[in-house]
């Protein structure tokens, strides 16, 4: 077992090492195919593992350790080592699944692109760096897939390394990640100085002491920091408020990458984090308080934004912040499980969106703007169809997966945390009302593409509809793995060894009808008002639009306060402090050097006279000198 | 009764005082010799002086020593001014400011 | 087996020499093979053997000034040895992939290899006077090289340099002759034992603490002492640079860990907590002044000012595994500082300009280069399974429970590091062709085989640092524990 | 007198005759002849010389009824003293030859003031320190102004001589008050004057430093002293007495210039070495202390200020030897001190040997770049001498850097040797004062290095003509380097020169 669970991580990065040394001499046939099938035999590993997992007594399964940093005379020794549970197991379906999925479709999608290879080596190095990340068996290995991911979303991000904006948007990623990173780190050596270790498990693994009643050592307040901390990272992760800016500029990558990593499955490693170290955020109420806000207030704003945009993917990336949020809402009232079934659940459908999505800009010659689409429902049917799918499944409309997850957040919320679930419920209105602008401008309405494109439009092949389709019937079935208001929990039953199941709440059915009507009425009004529309036709004109188009602005909020200061410290530093101050100590003293030696010059007269003067002066002295020092030191 | 010796010390030291000023403000080579001289006779008669009171020949000796070789300085001093009045016809010395800095 | 350091400092002057007699064509490949040799034989180094006294293996004494307590008593420890071998291997590579200047090419190899010499003389020195001599006689070779074979400001830049070293290290020796005439000893480990049991003057030791610090510190560019860092490191021809920022730079951090600590006595220990500041504030001042540079070059350059901070918190927070990774981190930012100025160098070769306002496009012509730039460049922004995170990651994690708020204020500096790799690479490679004189950078066999092997070593100590750690950890701090002499 | 006193008074004795000799070989022989003969025959007499102080071997004797003494420091410093004339000469015919100068004086001048100079090394008797400056000095002011012709040398003559002659009247007058001091003081206190001893000699006036109570902090003798010292001070060229030094370097032609540098500063230090180190653990206050500090750190923060910018290398040199002056004042300084005396003694010997050799190289140096005699003086001449001419530019090169001290040359040695001796005295703020101006002289230094070697320049070739400057300077540069290197076990134990002075017997000790 031990073995296969070594198999997930390494053969897509034996896929990356493929093709980003030799892929372009192999042909996209060749090097898609590798890449494809590195991601497949993973997925089947990760099945493999899973199934493990449910078989062996303790309901996981490990790795043996492969020494890989260890200093002889101090406690420090962290291998490398992988653990699998139902917690990440069921993340490592998902993304070794999804990403099959996504790498199928992508095989298409960039066709004819000059850096194919190189794009299936960041892709199956993405797998490899994500999978890390879920197993990881220590907090440093963990920090190498988190840190990985980021590079994996740096380079593809900024894919099309000639245009400046994406370059722009993939530093803008990276560093805003490493600003999360930078706490995590933090977080990790305070968790060291408390626990004496960095294993996550085993008998002194760091969870296993938080469960042991031993663990209440750890005062709150030591809690408390961990836990903000940790949640620092996952927020630059997640794109949680402040740090969700990076997101919405990802899109500047290739489609598909967006499904992938930009909306499945890296931005939920903040919420696996979290999930990971539930027991630590139980211990801290107002850390838990901190997080369900920070994720209500941050799907309220995404939401605010998505309406907003016409950009396709800019609407596709806000909600997929905005859903991010609602997670960390659910995380938040402690509701775990509601958490990382929502991670699943919108997975599918979030992916199934961005290929669809994809699948239209494809159509449309890269088109992106929903102002130039319309009436596309008659032309590609297929991808209608399953964006349709993916729509009401967001929307939250039953039975589809987005309603259950969703549902479940809500009464979480509903039932411990009253504000945030005003601003949960608020969010999964705008959520549909803003899904079904986007379904309504690209599909329906009068078609507003130019008609040169209309007639040559791509029509997606079986590699793009194949998992489009199989996405689509995800989002249908998911979400009644776990359902209890029809009585299905399997997926809170499969978490469980890990994360206790949420006790029954007896407001489930108000919530629920609280949310069907909500989520019928935001589609209804989104209808009606996209019915008909017509470019030039209102909101872009309203200030407020404006607002939210800009994300409230957010951006421009940290280059006043963040970006201006910080590049006014940084030239400061360099003129005043570096050119002015530090080599301005050298000049002071080459200068003084200078001076004296000037002065003793002048003394050099030429004239003999002075010289004799002079001497006979000193001469003088010193004897006044010697007389006194010579006569007080006598007695 | 003789006089007593610190009439001559402190004669000799006035004397060597007015050679030095002499020295330190005459800028005519001519008097800076003098003056020179004038400190080495004050040198003298304290040599004397102490050596007389002493009993001791030492200072006598010495003094030959200083005459001696206060005339051989002379010779070389005048020779090397004459050479630079030769040149530049002033006997100034703060001409000889050529070397300074 | 113990003349192992004579042989290593001994192969590349003999090269130099007979190079320098030699015509200029052949004197490129015998200083490639004098070096190359040492370079192997201090991996010798590395292996306890010969004489072992103290801690120290391959102990070698001989008199050179015995009136004077002048010996060439040389001896290895961990640290030293990856030192020396660092040393030695940025030495072959400065040769092998810089080419000279057209005019004086023996006198540059000369001078590369003399440096290179004497600072393994310093990292293997066990005579204190020895290790001044060497450290300050360094200088002299870099010296001639800044100023012969520099960039435009280079007279200026090379005294400098010389002068404000040389004030440090003055102070260096007036401790030094204190220590001597104290205990009549220049020997180090004698002092160390005699300054373990306590039998030196403290006020003594005061004023070594402070004088060494201060020499080590201005070598190790450590705020606010960096000040010739910047002008000089621009202005050093790239291969003499290798050595300055790779090898000798560290000369600080291992006089830090190895003579300020153990003989600066308690008074030492009191300077922990400023030393540890002036690290946090270097990692973060150099962040900010590399940010606003347009010359790659000078990125980097002040980049290091950053790395070092890191090095100089581990050497002295008292923390074994903080010290370890010092070391190691020590290793690491030669190999990547190293390799970031090679390429820099190969940037300014064919693009015929170094400010990132004339660059751009690399990647799109010369796409080797540009992705080992870019692992470079990922290696020293201290990216997990690159050596860069091993080195920091444990410095902090050791230095975080006495000094949390400047380890966490270091930490921040991993954003800085961020910021100002990927604008730099932002402005050099991405993008298209700005430049007028461009050319594509080709890269010849051994110059690619350099990078590529630079490229393993990065990931290989990324991947496993452990058998170096290993190496690392056997430093300075252990000699005291091993106080009785074992032979063997 | 007899055969023992000649031998010992021998090496002086043999420079004087030789003086004398050359001088009348000259008169009587063809001028075109006598060139090659003549430094032939000069040679000879300092090389006899040399062989004759050498006989004397280490151990102590006097001779002239106690007026000189001779030990291993004597030795040493009259051998260097020889051969210092001896290269002076050899180097010097370049310019005469060029100058159309009288050769046969100049030969005679260099040996008789050589001559003055060893018995001022070996006098134990202040009036026989009197002679022998005066021998030296005069010699001194004929030599700078010897190139009549030209305004600079005539001025340096000028200078040195009025300066000079003023100096001596002081000295003078320090000798006489010692004289009546140590004599009333020996008097009052009923002290029997030593048997064989004068009252200016040494001896006895260590005596009475020793024996008479609060003589030491007497205003006459410390009068005395300090018009001594400070009089010793403006030979040696120590700040501030130090003013005429800089421009008689520069006006002087570089051979003599080298000349006057080192020997007056070997035979001044050498006799201040004897004076000192009877003073050493006597009651003399502070006062000594205080002086020697206050010049010492004086004359090194002058001289390399001084030196920081300057434009003419030779007057850098001038400023650079007033610097080392202060460094060698701090030696002498720690010989105040009894336990650190030995090793104090030990510095200062070899810090001056080793100055001796850099600076006649330096100043060869600039001889050799000199076109048909006149000197190289403008720094900004030798911009981009690397290129043009790398063996000069590499000799100039060791000697600036062992002038600021850096390790592996000579310089490095001389410098730890001082310091060494003067933290073991206990003066640790005084030694980073000196550490730091030494810093600021490697600045000034590290101009001409970076003139020579960092700075292009257009200017041609100069073919050199001056073969035995070349010589010199070749074999001073590696000297300093060997000497840096290994002053060899063979070379060190000669410094090890103890200045002992004749035990006074016993019975007067109250």
């Amino acid at each position: 077992m031990s073995t296969i669970l070594w198999l997930v991580p390494l053969i897509p990065l034996i896929g990356a090492i493929i093709n980003g040394t030799i892929g372009s001499k192999l042909g996209e046939r060749l090097s898609s195919g590798i890449a494809i099938i590195s991601v497949i035999a993973a997925f089947i590993a990760a099945i493999a593992v899973v199934s493990g997992v449910s078989s062996s007594p303790g309901h996981f399964v490990e790795s043996n350790a492969v020494a890989w940093m260890s200093v002889p005379g101090t406690p420090l020794s962290i291998p490398f080592s992988f653990h699998v549970d139902p917690l990440n197991g069921g993340m490592l379906l998902v993304i070794t699944g999804v990403g099959a999925l996504i790498h199928i479709y992508s095989a298409s999608y960039m066709h004819g692109d000059k850096g194919y290879s190189r794009y299936f080596a960041y892709l199956n190095l993405f797998v490899f760096f994500m999978a890390v990340l879920v197993m990881a068996g220590n907090l440093p290995l963990l920090f190498v897939g988190w840190e990985g991911v980021g590079l994996a979303s740096y380079l593809l991000i900024g894919f099309w390394q000639e245009k400046w904006s994406a370059t722009q948007a993939a530093k803008k990623a990276f560093i805003v990640n490493r600003i999360g990173d930078v706490a995590l780190l933090i977080a990790m050596f305070m968790l060291y100085r408390e626990f004496k270790t960095l294993n996550l498990y085993g008998e002194t693994g760091i969870l296993t002491q938080l469960t042991a009643s031993s663990a209440f050592h750890v005062e709150t307040g030591v809690a408390t920091a961990i836990a903000l901390l940790l949640f620092g990272g996952a927020a630059g992760k997640s794109a949680q408020l402040p740090l969700f800016v990076w997101l919405p500029d990802a899109m500047e990558g290739p489609t598909p990458v967006s499904a992938l990593i930009h909306a499945a499955t890296m931005v939920t490693a903040g919420i696996y984090l979290v999930c990971r170290f539930h027991l630590l955020f139980e211990m801290s109420p107002l850390a838990m308080q901190v997080v369900a806000w920070t994720g209500g207030l941050t799907a309220l704003v995404a939401a605010c934004a998505g309406v907003a945009q016409w950009d396709i993917k800019k609407v596709l990336a806000y909600s997929t912040v905005s859903q991010l949020g609602l997670m960390f809402v659910a995380c938040g009232c402690g509701a775990f499980t509601a958490a990382m079934f929502h991670v699943t659940t919108h997975a599918f459908f979030k992916a199934l969106l961005f290929l669809g999505a994809g699948a239209v800009i494809h159509a449309l010659h890269g088109e992106q703007d929903m102002r130039k689409m319309g009436g596309l429902a008659s032309k590609i049917k297929s991808t209608h169809l399953l964006v349709l799918i993916g729509t009401i499944a967001i929307a939250g409309i039953p039975p589809l997966a987005g309603f259950w997850s969703k549902d479940e957040i809500l009464l979480a919320a509903f039932d411990h945390n009253r504000p945030v679930y005003g601003l949960a419920a608020a969010t999964s209105a705008l959520t549909a009302f803003y899904m079904w602008r986007m379904y309504m401008l690209t599909f329906q309405g009068s078609s507003r593409v130019d008609e040169h494109t209309v007639h040559h439009l791509h029509h997606p092949d079986t590699r793009i509809v194949l998992p489009l389709t199989i996405l689509g019937i995800l989002s249908v079935v998911a979400g009644f793995l776990n359902a209890p208001a029809v009585g299905l929990h399997f997926y809170s039953d499969w978490l469980a060894p890990v994360i206790p199941s949420p006790e029954h709440s007896h407001n489930s059915g108000l919530v629920m009808g609280i949310s069907v009507v909500v989520a019928l009425v935001a589609s209804a009004i989104s209808v009606a008002k996209y019915k008909s529309y017509k470019v030039g036709t209102g909101d872009k004109t309203s200030p407020v639009f404006a607002f939210f188009a800009s994300a409230l602005r957010f951006d421009d909020l940290y280059a006043a306060i963040v970006v201006k200061p910080l590049t006014a410290a940084a030239a400061w530093s360099n003129l005043s402090v570096e050119r002015n101050g530090a080599r301005g100590l050298l000049r002071i003293g080459h200068s003084s050097v200078d001076f004296v030696g000037k002065s003793v010059r002048r003394w050099q007269s030429g004239i003999v006279g002075d010289y004799i003067l002079s001497m006979a002066i000193c001469l003088i002295v010193i004897v006044s000198v010697v007389l006194i020092a010579g006569t007080r030191g006598g007695n | 009764m003789s006089i007593p010796l610190n009439y001559y010390i402190v004669l000799s030291m006035i004397l060597f005082s007015l050679g030095i000023a002499g020295v330190t403000t005459r800028r005519n080579p001519i008097l800076i010799f003098m003056s020179i001289e004038l400190m080495l006779n004050a040198v003298n008669l304290s040599l004397i002086a102490f050596g007389r009171y002493l009993g001791d020949a030492g200072g006598q000796m010495l003094t030959i020593f200083v005459m001696a070789v206060a005339a051989a300085e002379v010779s070389v001093g005048l020779g090397i001014l004459i050479a630079i009045f030769r040149t530049k016809d002033n006997v100034d010395v703060d001409v000889l400011n050529g070397l300074k800095g | 087996m113990n003349e192992l350091i004579l042989v290593i400092v001994a192969l590349p002057l003999i090269a130099a020499v007979i190079a320098s007699l030699l015509h200029e064509k052949s004197a490129k490949s015998i200083s490639i093979i004098g070096s190359a040799i040492a370079c192997l034989v201090s991996i010798l180094g590395i292996t306890t053997g010969g004489t072992i006294d103290r801690g120290f293996h391959h102990v070698f004494n001989a008199p050179w000034l015995p009136k004077l307590g002048l010996m060439f008593s040389f001896g290895l420890d961990g640290m030293s040895s990856l030192l020396v071998l660092l040393t030695t291997f940025l030495t072959v590579i400065a040769v092998i992939v810089i080419p000279a200047p057209k005019n004086a090419v023996r006198a540059y190899y000369l001078s590369i290899l003399v440096a290179g010499a004497l600072t393994n003389v310093a990292f293997a020195s066990l005579n204190i006077l020895l290790f001044y001599i060497a450290f300050e006689a360094a200088l002299i070779p870099v010296l001639i090289a800044i100023g012969m074979f520099g960039g435009a400001d280079r007279s200026k830049a090379a005294i400098q340099f010389f002068v404000f070293t040389v004030i440090g290290s003055l102070l260096l020796l007036s401790a030094i002759i204190g220590l001597r005439i104290a205990t009549g000893t220049f020997d180090y480990l004698t002092l160390k034992d005699l300054v373990a049991s306590g039998a030196v003057d403290p006020s003594l030791l005061r004023w070594f603490a402070i004088a060494s610090f201060v020499a080590f510190a201005t070598k190790a560019a450590v705020v606010p002492l960096h000040a010739w860092l910047g002008r000089a490191y621009i202005n050093t021809p790239t291969g003499m640079l290798l050595l300055l920022s790779g090898a000798m730079a560290k000369l600080g951090v291992y006089g830090l860990i190895r003579f300020t600590m153990p003989l600066g006595g308690e008074f030492a220990e009191s300077l922990v907590p400023l030393i540890v500041t002036l690290g946090a504030v270097s990692v973060v001042y150099g962040a900010f002044v590399a940010a606003a540079q347009t010359d790659i070059k000078a990125v980097i350059a002040f980049s290091s000012i950053s790395h070092m901070g890191y090095i100089v918190i581990g050497a002295v927070v008292g923390d074994d595994a903080a010290r370890s990774g010092s070391v190691l981190q020590m290793l690491n930012h030669g190999i990547t500082t190293g390799a970031l100025f090679i390429c820099c160098d190969f940037i300014s070769r064919y693009r015929g300009s170094r400010q990132v306002t004339a660059l751009g496009g690399i990647w799109s012509d010369s796409p080797l280069f540009s992705r080992l730039l870019l692992l470079f460049t990922f290696s020293s922004v201290a990216l997990p399974l690159t050596n860069g995170f091993v080195g920091e990651f444990l410095i902090l994690l050791g230095a975080f429970p006495k000094f949390p708020y400047q380890t966490a204020i270091a930490s921040a500096g991993a954003i800085g590091s961020a910021v100002y790799m990927l604008w730099m690479i932002q402005r050099s490679i991405y993008g298209g062709t700005k430049s007028v004189g461009s050319k594509v950078i080709s890269l010849g066999v051994s110059e690619r085989s350099v990078l590529l092997a630079l490229a393993l070593m990065i990931i290989g100590i990324g991947v496993a640092p452990s058998p170096l750690l290993a190496i690392a950890s056997d430093n300075g701090h252990k000699v005291g524990a091993a106080m009785q002499p074992e032979v063997k | 007198m007899n055969f023992g006193d000649i031998h010992a008074a021998g090496a002086p004795i043999l420079m004087a005759v030789g003086g004398c000799v050359v001088l009348l070989t000259d008169l009587a022989s063809k001028r075109s002849a006598t060139r090659k003969f003549g430094t032939f025959l000069a040679f000879l007499f300092c090389i006899a010389a040399m062989v004759c102080s050498y006989t004397l071997g280490g151990q102590l004797r006097t001779a002239f009824s106690n007026g000189i003494a001779v030990e291993g420091l004597v030795v040493t410093m009259q051998i260097l003293l020889a051969a210092i004339a001896a290269v002076t000469i050899v180097a010097s015919s370049e310019i005469l030859q060029s100058f159309h100068l009288p050769k046969g004086e100049y030969r005679a001048l260099i040996m008789l003031a050589s001559a003055g100079a060893m018995v001022l090394v070996q006098s134990l008797d202040l009036v026989n320190a009197f002679v022998g400056i005066e021998i030296m000095s005069v010699a001194f002011y004929v030599l700078a102004g010897y190139r009549r012709a030209q305004a600079a040398s005539e001025e340096a003559g000028a200078k040195y001589f009025l300066m000079g002659a003023f100096v001596s009247a002081i000295l003078l007058f320090g000798i006489a008050l010692i004289y009546g001091s140590v004599g009333l003081a020996m008097k009052a206190n009923g002290l029997e004057l030593p048997q064989g001893y004068s009252f200016t000699n040494i001896v006895t006036i260590s005596k009475a430093i020793h024996q008479v109570p609060g003589f030491g902090t007497s205003p006459l003798f410390l009068l005395g002293a300090v018009m001594l010292i400070g009089s010793l001070m403006f030979k040696a060229g120590v700040a501030p007495f130090h003013m005429v030094a800089p421009d008689v370097y520069q006006g002087a032609p570089a051979p003599i210039a080298g000349f006057l540098a080192t020997t007056s500063k070997v035979a001044a230090f050498t006799i201040l070495m004897r004076f000192f180190t009877i003073m050493a653990g006597a009651d003399t206050g502070a006062a000594i202390n205080v002086v020697v500090i206050g010049l010492a750190l004086l004359s090194i923060i002058v001289g390399n200020t001084g030196a920081a910018n300057q434009k003419s290398i030779k007057r850098l040199f001038g400023y650079s030897s007033v610097a080392h002056g202060g460094y060698i004042v701090l030696g002498l300084l720690a010989s105040l001190g009894a336990e650190s005396q030995a090793a104090a003694i030990t510095a200062v010997t070899f810090y001056i040997v080793a100055y001796a050799i850099t600076t006649i190289g330096s100043f060869a140096v600039v001889a050799w770049l000199g076109k048909d005699g006149e000197d190289a003086d403008a720094i900004n001449a030798y911009r981009g001498l690397g290129k043009r001419n790398l063996g000069a530019a590499i000799t100039l090169g060791i000697f600036l850097l062992s002038l600021s001290g850096i390790p592996l040359t000579v310089g490095f040695l001389t410098k730890l040797g001082v310091f060494m001796a003067l933290l073991s005295a206990g003066g640790t703020w005084v030694a980073v004062v000196a550490l730091i101006g030494s810093a600021i002289g490697l600045y000034a230094y590290l101009r001409v290095i970076s003139e020579m070697f960092f700075v292009d320049s257009s200017q041609q070739e100069t073919s050199s003509t001056d073969g035995a400057s070349k010589l010199i300077a070749v074999s001073a540069a590696t000297l300093v380097i060997v000497m840096g290197v290994f002053p060899s076990q063979a070379l060190l134990p000669s410094f090890e020169a103890s200045v002992t002075v004749p035990p006074v017997s016993g019975d007067e000790v109250k």
